[in-house]
């Protein structure tokens, strides 16, 4: 036990960093994620083969050594679909979960500090509104107002999350403004806005990661829901989801057109989850080591 | 085995053939509910059905239609020459919402001589006449009937309307009472599949005996390896183009067109979108019409024609444009494989996929807001079509009105013929759309399964002759 | 109580009538003519007057919407546009389907999330969490129709127990017709059921380190009888909150599903309508929807009251 | 052989040594008492003698009940010991409880986890339970909720819980802290009569010297870590080698210094306020019933001044603070600080708010367990705007110093204290502003009475600085006594009697007063000397 105790009371940023460090979860979690957004970065300078090109006669070829993920109904390299279509897709879902989460939480938290008002009525039967439309009523709709792109399928998308955080995020408020610290930061004249965001968030944020990663899935693969429809990313441009969709009437005879998309999909998930796992651990007071 | 199941991709909306252009309609009614004076054959000849046989007048204005006898609406009422006057008046009156109304507009008048007999005067002559009365639109119906016609249709034909689950199957049963050769199956029913990979699992589960219109052609080869399943491979109407608004820059430019038609590689279509299926086309006829004149040597692919063609027209490369698509796979399949093209020559085809409303709205319809669009034209003898200088593709050519004119009212075969050549020529010369391919149809059915069309001349599932092999 | 549930009664008319305006100013703007999509490309202009006098759709739009939501009042949703059917029937039909799938999938929703979400919180870190949480993630992360197809490859085409989609009805009775269910059930239960199990793992691990679960060890309950009897209630508020919202979402959300298994479901027929634009039957489905999604939450928050007494007060 | 015999335990949490070499022994039908410093490891060693510990916890040495090793016993093994064999009593009733759950089901969880027997049975006995710890079902539903009972019930609750299967070991962590005198001597009864007739054994942590001279046999002084004397309750006190014992007991008697001046004007003004709670209806329909917590209590606080609160557990008082802080609105009456009224229209006035703080009852409870204790403490600051960060980093060391704590507990979160520990950084919290009115709940019950003594001083010394007013809320006589000017006695939600502190001690008048003075525990006149 030769480490100093650092004797100010400020916790010290290493402590932070090494217990990061000793987190399985999140330096597996963070180096999958990595992976992802490499090579979706990569893909803005070198692919393999340029995606935009067909070879027709060079269709369905399961993986070989010049196309080591293989080709697609098109003669397309799946590896190059697969580098560029991660932009789409990781950007489509990191946006609209985000836009969930900075809408939908706020209101979640509101409607929970005015809980029976007519406040908390408003914002959570116009969160059910929202949620009532299918979003592919939505995507329809926002298409036929704006066209169809990938900045419409982020927002559609995100406009399905916000009820979804402001419900999950409202539930676990609820009980918390029953705790005993919250009087003590009502003492402290705090108001509900602060109460809810000082010492309300913290607590919920386990919740929200949950959440957040489980929506992150299903926002990849809502994108491909909407590219079906018109709404999302237009082709050539290629998308995880897009290419599953497309891969669908293919997979009794040729399944690699799916796997390789739905594994990227599942890695990159998975992830984010042990990430959401490994920051939760991290944030969690009581599993922290003691301070070394 | 008496029974048969089929399963369809479009479950139509209603069952009214008559007021509506859902062609699922007439999939499943067509010929086996409702009948016309004359209908469709399996090759696309017209011939009698409710009407035995008839006479035209020397003029070519009078025609007058024999009616058969002893045929009865499945409401157990005679069908008589009445019934005739009400269905045509019908169609042609001024609240008609017959889809294909322009069928009807050449009638003059409609009178019942009596009651076998119809009069039909025309205002002028029309070579066709017997073609648009097998129309599905232009089936008899019974006027006691026509208040309930939309849920519960009553025809005369060899199979009566038995039950519908909205959403699921329609079961069409047996008509005892038939006029003519009674039906050989029991019963039938149509399920409605929209999903491809659906369609493949039903199929291969034996859910359903025959899949007509097979929407997934990439999973035929299987289909075709197992001796459980015939696929049969025929044609339809449908000339699939790649549609050029020749209204507005800068495909009002022939250089341009031209050099779409020489960038566009139709084999590679044929094989990326169909799978190998489909016939090339050079223009906007049937290549299975016996007067199609074969012209795809014209739009032959050919990048640098292409380029050179592009450079001719003066367009500033990279050219930027629209490709609006239609929800149906063969659009969306079809166009990602032509914007990759274009590409190569130098055309940046911007795709935008579209819902069929949206398509019809601002493509089809009203604004003709688009630059390229892919659709498959599937009505019969449609190069009529495109003479109108307001219809979506803006083909404005004055010489080529006048050869369609000239087609509508010759009836001598020889002339006809020739007439069809011109225009057909016409169309290819100007570039008027990028030609792609005759949609093919393919029906998958179990083995033993017989007298199927093969073909689809019209939109129809004719089931007055199909039976068991067994 | 009895205010409570008048309160209530009336917050719900004004949320339904707000809807129902919202609901109608964004259906009715979307572009695209129902007449013109039922008349198909040969259609001629007069016909389609023709046809949008006969469907109502020449009225102005607050006189449509009037009729609408007086029919509504009077239960009368009106009459397809494309179907020619009164929307009610369509809607009853396809809710014949709708609603008992999504209680079937919900009820295997619960009967899987719970003991997984249960069992991996109560052994956290050990191999059986990280091997069920590694699970669940590939529940959320597989699309529905892949499995969907899976399930139809293996048990209709291989093995033949199951049919490999369409509604036998409940005509045909109740087993026929809870079998043509199972597959598609499963299929939608199997990413809810994996949402549902980690927000149940994480919630029970947030309860886990209260001061009463110690309390209750040292009664001497174990682990898992302290698990059960004192940290799951405590948890369940943000699981209610995830099963109130999956339901809504199945009543209609199982677009793809119904499609892979060709159900008539009530999400085939919102897909359908919408692409026919007849709107008045979106509209109206959408109307219900939001109906049912208030109800179920408010059932949600008394479920929230049942559990948590501190929530009753107010 | 010994009922529990605990051999050199030694106890690390993730690394830090927390118990070194603690030996303790305890026989059958005895009473051991240990008392120490706050923070010394006493609740750690009851949890360890639980198997209890919280994560990271790594015990060495043995601790043998019946000759049997704990330590080594397996989970499932615990698990019919826990409850059944050793009962405990947590030192923080507030979150001890599953806040879900009826008190009656509770209880009754401890008997139907060891026997089976039908609920009904198990459900009497329960009751019956809550009886002997002082909470009678007919005065308390055992369908009641935590939350709808006062800090002292809860106890009552936890003390019936641990008892109710009479177990052969009883650890009383701290088990009377929130009870008033009389309670307490009722409940100190009922344990002795468990010990004495039933030969249970009781390990009894306490800070109250009087309480453990009158019940133990046996007394263990702990101080950090280590058990620093051991020894027969009637010769340790008088007999007390260790320095640290000595100073412990000296300062038992230890009387701040207080000078502050008592201002006439008066600061807090309360009259006439009525506090009810809800119950919830029988049927869903039928009406509300209601308990009236506060019925109509008047009184002023005056500026500079210290006023005791004392009276019965459940009478109130928790309440009272909480309306005279502008937490909950008052059914009628009205209260004002200063002149200005704590709410305004339905809203708390953020004006006067700010002169006030308060130390809650449950400390545990009050502080959020996400934040580090730097930021809690700091929380405060949020009244006085524009306090620069070093100001506050330089306030927030000082005052954990200042209540015994080091500036590097700053860096701590709550759960790594002791209940002692959390009060004072409570204390702490509550001091940082330098308000004009303190509201203190029970603010010293969970400290030693060293550090209790070098509180008071701290309270004494600020008022006499700052003119800080007090309203001290304890049960504990000797502290009210030696830190207040008057006192307000309280029975029933009412005021019974009110005057200067001496006098009202001396001689009390009212029977209930009266009451309370003579069950007050003293040490034995010959150690308090
Ligand atoms: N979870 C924990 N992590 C780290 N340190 C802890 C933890 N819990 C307690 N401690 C430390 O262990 C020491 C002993 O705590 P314990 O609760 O046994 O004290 P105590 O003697 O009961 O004091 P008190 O009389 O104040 O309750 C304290 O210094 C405390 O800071
Ligand atoms: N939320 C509630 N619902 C119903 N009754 C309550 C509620 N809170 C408190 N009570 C009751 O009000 C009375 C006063 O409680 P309070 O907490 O003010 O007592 P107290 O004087 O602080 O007691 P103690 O000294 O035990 O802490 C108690 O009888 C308690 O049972
Ligand atoms: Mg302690
Ligand atoms: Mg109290």
């Amino acid at each position: 036990m030769s480490h100093s105790q650092t004797e100010t009371g400020a916790p010290t940023e290493q402590g932070t960093l090494a217990a990061a460090l000793r987190n399985r979860n999140l330096i597996l979690g963070g180096l999958l994620t990595l992976v992802f957004l490499g090579a979706a970065l990569i893909s803005f300078v070198w692919v393999p083969y340029d995606v935009t090109q067909m070879a027709i006669a060079n269709k369905i070829k399961p993986p070989y050594a010049e196309h080591l993920l293989g080709t697609d109904h098109y003669g397309r390299d799946i590896l190059s679909m697969l580098m560029v279509g991660a932009r789409t897709s990781i950007a489509v879902a990191v946006l609209a979960v985000g836009i969930g989460m900075v809408i939908g939480v706020p209101l979640g938290l509101w409607a929970a500090a005015k809980r029976g008002s007519l406040l908390d009525e408003v914002i959570m039967r116009g969160n059910d509104l929202v949620f009532a439309f299918p979003s592919l009523v939505i995507a329809v709709m926002i298409t036929a107002a704006f066209g169809p792109s990938a900045t419409n399928a982020i927002v559609a998308i995100g406009i399905f999350n916000i009820p979804v955080f402001a419900r999950i995020t409202r539930s676990g408020a609820l009980t918390l403004w029953n705790r005993d610290f919250i009087l003590a930061a009502r003492v402290a004249g705090k108001g509900s806005a602060r109460i809810s965001f000082e010492h309300i968030l913290p607590n919920v944020l386990n919740l929200l990661i949950v959440q957040g990663t489980i929506q992150f899935s299903l926002g990849i693969l809502a994108e491909a829901g909407l590219s079906y429809v018109g709404l999302g990313a237009q082709p050539p441009t290629p998308s995880w989801g897009r290419m599953l969709a497309d891969s669908q009437t293919f997979i009794s005879f040729a399944p690699h057109m799916a796997l390789f998309p739905g594994l990227a999909i599942l890695l990159t998930v998975l992830g984010l989850n042990l990430m959401g796992d490994g920051l939760r651990d991290l944030f969690d007071p009581k599993l922290r080591r003691g301070r070394t | 085995q008496d029974s048969l199941t089929l399963g369809l991709q479009l479950e139509p909306p209603h069952m009214d053939p008559t007021s509506a252009a859902a062609g699922a309609i007439d999939q499943v009614v067509y010929a086996n509910v409702f009948e016309g004076l004359t209908r469709f054959g399996p090759d696309g000849s017209v011939n009698p059905s409710l009407a035995r046989s008839w006479d035209i007048s020397e003029d070519g204005l009078t025609y007058t239609f024999h009616l058969v006898e002893g045929a009865k609406f499945h409401d157990g009422t005679d069908f008589e020459a009445t019934d005739v006057v009400f269905s045509l008046d019908r169609a042609r009156a001024e609240d008609s919402v017959n889809a294909q109304k322009s069928l009807f507009a050449g009638i003059e008048s409609v009178e019942a001589l009596d009651p076998a007999t119809v009069q039909v005067t025309l205002s002028a002559p029309d070579g066709m006449f017997l073609f648009k009365m097998a129309w599905g639109d232009a089936v008899m119906v019974a006027p006691e009937s026509i208040e309930t016609i939309t849920t519960n249709p009553v025809g005369t034909g060899a199979f009566t309307f038995g039950n519908w689950v909205q959403g699921d199957s329609i079961t069409l049963q047996k008509n005892p009472d038939y006029w003519g050769e009674p039906a050989m199956l029991d019963s039938a029913t149509f399920k409605f599949i929209s999903d491809p990979t659906a369609a493949f699992a039903a199929m291969m589960a034996g859910d359903v005996d025959v899949f007509v219109a097979f929407p997934a052609p990439e999973n035929l080869p299987q289909f075709d390896a197992d001796p459980r399943y015939n696929v049969l491979i025929g044609n339809t109407e449908g000339e699939t183009i790649v549609a050029m608004n020749n209204a507005r820059p800068p495909f009002d430019n022939k250089l341009v067109r031209e050099a779409v038609a020489h960038a566009i590689n139709r084999q590679d279509i044929i094989d990326g979108a169909m799978f190998g299926y489909g016939t090339p086309i050079g223009t906007f006829f049937a290549p299975h019409n016996p007067d199609y004149v074969d012209l795809t040597e014209m739009s032959a692919y050919d990048p640098e024609a292409a380029k050179a063609l592009l450079e001719e027209a003066g367009v500033e490369l990279p050219l930027s444009v629209k490709m609006t698509l239609p929800p149906t796979s063969y659009a969306r399949r079809g166009g990602e494989i032509v914007a990759a093209q274009l590409r190569e020559v130098g055309i940046v085809a911007q795709i935008e996929n579209v819902e069929w409303a949206q398509w019809l709205e601002n493509t089809f319809r009203n604004a003709h807001d688009y630059d390229l669009t892919i659709i498959s034209h599937t009505e019969p003898m449609d190069i009529a079509s495109l003479a109108d200088p307001d219809y979506y593709t803006g083909y404005d050519n004055p010489a080529f009105r006048e050869v369609i004119d000239q087609i509508a009212v010759e009836s001598d075969p020889e002339v006809r013929s020739d007439l069809l050549g011109q225009a057909q020529t016409m169309l290819a010369e100007d570039y008027v759309a990028g030609f792609l391919f005759e949609l093919p149809l393919h029906t998958v059915a179990k083995t033993g399964v017989e007298g199927l069309w093969i073909n689809m001349p019209t939109q129809a599932t004719d089931l007055t002759g199909v039976y068991w092999d067994n | 109580m009895l205010r409570f549930t008048l309160t209530r009664l009336l917050s719900l008319c004004l949320s339904l009538a707000v809807a129902s305006v919202v609901i109608f100013a964004a259906i009715e703007v979307l572009p695209g003519d129902p007449a013109s999509i039922m008349l198909g490309v040969n259609a001629q202009p007069d016909t389609l007057a023709a046809l949008r006098a006969e469907l109502g759709l020449d009225q102005p739009m607050a006189a449509r919407y009037l009729d609408w939501i007086g029919g509504l009042l009077r239960g009368d949703f009106g009459i397809s546009y494309t179907y020619r059917t009164p929307v009610v029937e369509m809607i009853g039909d396809r809710l014949a389907v709708s609603l008992p799938l999504a209680l079937f999938s919900l009820a295997l929703t619960i009967v899987i999330a719970f003991p997984v979400g249960i069992w991996a919180a109560a052994r956290r870190g050990s191999v059986a969490d990280v091997a069920i949480m590694g699970l669940t993630q590939l529940g959320v992360a597989i699309p529905n129709f892949w499995f969907a197809m899976l399930m139809v490859l293996v048990f209709a085409i291989n093995l033949q127990w199951f049919s490999a989609g369409g509604f036998a009805g409940w005509d045909a009775g109740l087993f026929p017709a809870l079998k043509s269910l199972t597959l598609p059930a499963i299929a939608l239960a199997l990413p809810q059921a994996s949402i549902l199990a980690r927000v149940m793992r994480s919630a029970l691990l947030d309860t886990l380190s209260e001061d009463f679960i110690r309390t209750a060890r040292a009664k001497g309950l174990s682990r898992r009888e302290a698990l059960w009897r004192h940290a799951l209630r405590n948890a369940l508020i943000p699981v209610l909150t995830i099963i109130g919202m999956q339901f809504s979402f199945l009543l209609a959300g199982g677009i793809i599903i119904e499609n892979v298994f060709y159900l008539p479901g009530l999400g085939r027929l919102i897909f359908q309508a919408i692409s026919a634009r007849d709107l008045i039957v979106v509209e109206s489905v959408v109307m219900l929807l939001v109906f049912a999604v208030i109800v179920v939450n408010f059932l949600v928050e008394l479920a929230y009251a049942a559990v948590d007494p501190r929530l009753r007060a107010r | 052989m010994n009922l529990l015999d605990i051999r050199n335990l030694s106890l690390a949490i993730h690394g830090t040594p927390i118990l070194h070499d603690v030996s303790l022994t305890l026989e059958a039908g005895r009473i051991l008492g240990v008392i120490g410093e706050s923070g010394s490891g006493k609740s750690m060693t009851a949890f360890s003698t639980m198997q209890l510990l919280p994560q990271g916890a790594e015990p060495t040495g043995q601790i043998l009940l019946d000759g049997q090793d704990i330590l080594t016993r397996t989970e499932r093994d615990m698990c019919s010991v826990r409850g059944r064999e050793i009962g405990m009593v947590f030192q923080e009733p507030m979150t001890a409880l599953n806040p879900l759950k009826r008190i009656g089901d509770q209880v009754a969880e401890t008997i139907t986890q060891h026997e089976r027997v039908p609920r009904r049975t198990a459900m009497e006995r329960a009751a019956e339970a809550l009886r002997r710890a002082e909470l009678p079902p007919e005065k308390f539903p055992m369908s009641r909720f935590p939350h709808e009972l006062s800090g002292g019930q809860r106890q009552r609750v936890v003390i019936a819980m641990a008892i109710a299967l009479r177990p052969r070991l009883l650890i009383a962590d701290e088990p009377t802290t929130a009870l008033d005198v009389t309670t307490q001597a009722q409940i100190l009864a009922l344990l002795k009569k468990l010990v004495r007739e039933e030969g249970m054994g009781l390990m009894m942590i306490s800070h109250d010297l009087a309480v453990v001279a009158d019940m133990a046999d046996e007394i263990a002084i702990m101080q950090k870590g280590r058990v620093v004397e051991t020894g027969p309750a009637e010769t340790l006190f008088r007999e007390m080698q260790h320095p640290y014992s000595k100073a412990l007991l000296a300062a038992s008697t230890h009387a701040p210094e207080r000078g502050a001046e008592v201002a006439e004007t008066p600061l807090l003004e309360v009259r006439k306020v009525r506090r009810s709670y809800a119950l919830p209806a029988k049927t869903p329909f039928g009406a509300r019933r209601e308990i009236e917590a506060v019925k109509g209590v008047s009184f002023t606080l005056k500026r500079g001044e210290s006023l005791g609160l004392v009276g019965e557990s459940g009478c109130g008082k928790s309440t009272l603070t909480r309306a005279i802080l502008g937490l909950e609105e008052v059914q009628s009456g009205e209260i004002a600080l200063a002149g200005a009224p704590v709410f305004t229209g339905h809203k708390p006035n953020p004006e006067v708010r700010r002169k006030m703080q308060v130390v809650f009852q449950d400390p545990y409870g009050s502080f959020n367990p996400r934040h580090r204790v730097a930021r809690l403490v700091a929380e405060p600051f949020h009244l006085l705007p524009d306090t620069p960060r070093a100001e506050r980093d330089r306030a927030v060391a000082e005052a954990l110093e200042a209540v015994g704590l080091s500036a590097a507990d700053g860096a701590k979160y709550i759960h790594e204290f002791s209940g002692g520990q959390r009060q004072r950084i409570a204390i702490a919290r509550a001091l940082i502003t330098r308000p004009e009115l303190i509201l203190l709940d029970e603010a010293v019950s969970a400290l030693d009475v060293q550090v209790r003594a070098q509180i008071l001083d701290l309270l004494a010394d600020l008022s006499d600085r700052f003119g800080l007013s007090y309203l001290f809320i304890s049960h504990d006589l000797s502290v009210v006594r030696s830190i207040t000017d008057r006192v307000l006695v309280m029975k029933s939600g009412e005021i019974v009697e009110e005057g200067p502190t001496e006098q009202v001690f001396d001689s009390p008048q009212h029977p209930y007063t009266q009451a309370l003075v003579a069950a007050a525990p003293v040490l034995p006149d010959d150690v308090a000397a």
